[in-house]
């Protein structure tokens, strides 16, 4: 049986910096919280094994987890039977990652282009300004029938003198 | 997320521990506050050592604390936020809206002489 | 292009514990070493997530870096191009991992009826060691043409008592 | 893996950072083994303190040292091993191997008088 259930979001992962599957390590899971911590953890690990600058690696995370929540809330909507799957890539001193969900997407170029800060007192729209604040580029793409993707980059500029594959500190 | 409460002086210290991240989160937070509105406590100090990250929702969970406590003529504080958390509320500027210290001590100050 | 190298290790995982996917993480990374802390990383964090004990978390873990790590080497051969994929499952007190490789299988029924010990000068042949020690089952399966599934069982004794996807200690 | 090298008294301290897990790491501590016996140095305590977890294929690094500095007359000793790894030690057996101590101190004892 081929049902939503066993499907997950968008196998065919056709952004740019995203197609060298080599350096890239897959996440998937369920539309809950609970396993955000999870994601997080991930990509702390992997990035110090790749050299990234703890401040980079924190900032990244920040705007992944960021990314996440809005995929599992908005994009599933808690949903227990969509899934979320986020791609790590890294690509010399940058690191890539793009969260894809099953939502019906959302007109992102106008909240984008939102100017203004949510008043300091409201609880919400805080989430598109952390991943802004904290990569160097993110990209929106909704393909039909198949959700969301949003792809988040940062360049560690702390790292790029250094090897290739470092060591873990 | 674990909340553990303790009095010190005349402030209530909230101990979190795990993430800070909404959903099942925010209905636990929601009824600390009340209970602690209803027992007359309007000095809060939220330490968030043992909170290892947040996320936007987590943040809304603390500024709806932060807005009953103030509506009650009290105030919360933060204290012992990571490196992580401090820049995550200095990108959404609400460091403009939780005074934050960095050890209990200081913490307390904050509710000097009122 | 579907080629191997856009190809996941076995897509449909069919053993006994892995039927929901409601409450299961998926874990995607090529045949490198640098991938295994990520891969620690996620499981110590979720197993925390779901009320696992400290040793109970520690010895699956143990014992999935040991599969993951003859996956990497014994089944894929460090072959960049092929990719080890991990299915953490929740299932009330227990949590199980498969680990899928895309390598030629064993025969592990023979190696699994060993019953000495490799001598302890030995630099090799631990891995079975560990993962029979720190599991409380242990099943391979082979896939003709698509390769190993490790499937390794922890009943936590401590979580049973407490309650379903209980918070993070 | 970081290696680091540090001499105390008549031992060389070898504090590892990372995690053991054989590939590249194999032959980095085949060159330092080869280095301390080439100088002369037999007695050798590994510093796991910050090595969060260990592999098979690390323990193999790990005996593959042993075996060369007892083929030189010396001793390798370990030291403050998380339960992680003391836990993997005790299944295959290699606790009977690998002298293990809790402090620098005590470990430093296993070169005493020789
Ligand atoms: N993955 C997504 N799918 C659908 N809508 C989304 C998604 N991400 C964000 N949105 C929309 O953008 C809005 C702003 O998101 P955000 O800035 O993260 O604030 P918040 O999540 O607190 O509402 C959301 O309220 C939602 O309407
Ligand atoms: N995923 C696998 N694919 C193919 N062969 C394997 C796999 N896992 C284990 N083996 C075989 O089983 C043997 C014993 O494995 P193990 O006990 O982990 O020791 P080691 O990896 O140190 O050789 C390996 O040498 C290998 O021949």
């Amino acid at each position: 049986m081929k049902s939503e259930e066993s499907e997950s979001p968008q196998d065919d992962v056709s952004v740019a910096t995203m197609k060298d599957r080599r350096q890239q390590m897959e996440l998937t899971f369920p539309s809950d919280f609970k396993y955000l911590g999870a994601v997080d953890a991930a990509i702390q690990d992997l990035a110090r094994e790749f050299a990234f600058s703890q401040s980079s690696i924190n900032d990244l995370s920040a705007a992944l987890i960021e990314a996440c929540s809005n995929a599992i809330e908005h994009g599933n909507k808690f949903s227990k039977r969509k899934r979320v799957r986020v791609v790590l890539g890294f690509n010399g001193g940058s690191l890539s990652a793009c969260v894809f969900d099953q939502g019906a997407g959302f007109d992102y170029n106008k909240l984008l282009g939102r100017s203004l800060p949510p008043e300091p007192i409201s609880e919400r729209g805080r989430g598109l300004m952390i991943m802004q604040a904290f990569t160097d580029e993110l990209n929106f793409k909704y393909v039909a029938k198949k959700g969301l993707c949003v792809e988040l980059v940062k360049v560690d500029k702390d790292s790029t003198t250094k090897a290739e594959g470092g060591e873990a500190g | 997320m674990k909340i553990t409460q303790r009095e010190v002086g005349n402030a209530v210290i909230l101990d979190l521990n795990g993430k800070l991240t909404g959903g099942p989160d925010a209905e636990t937070f929601r009824e600390v506050f009340k209970s602690l509105i209803d027992r007359g406590k309007k000095n809060i100090v939220v330490n968030l050592e043992k909170v290892s990250w947040i996320n936007s929702t987590g943040l809304g969970i603390l500024i709806s604390g932060y807005t009953s406590v103030r509506r009650g003529g009290g105030d919360l504080v933060i204290m012992h936020a990571s490196d992580r958390i401090e820049s995550i509320l200095y990108v959404t500027k609400l460091n403009l809206l939780f005074k934050s210290y960095e050890s209990e001590e200081s913490a307390l100050t904050a509710f000097d002489e009122k």
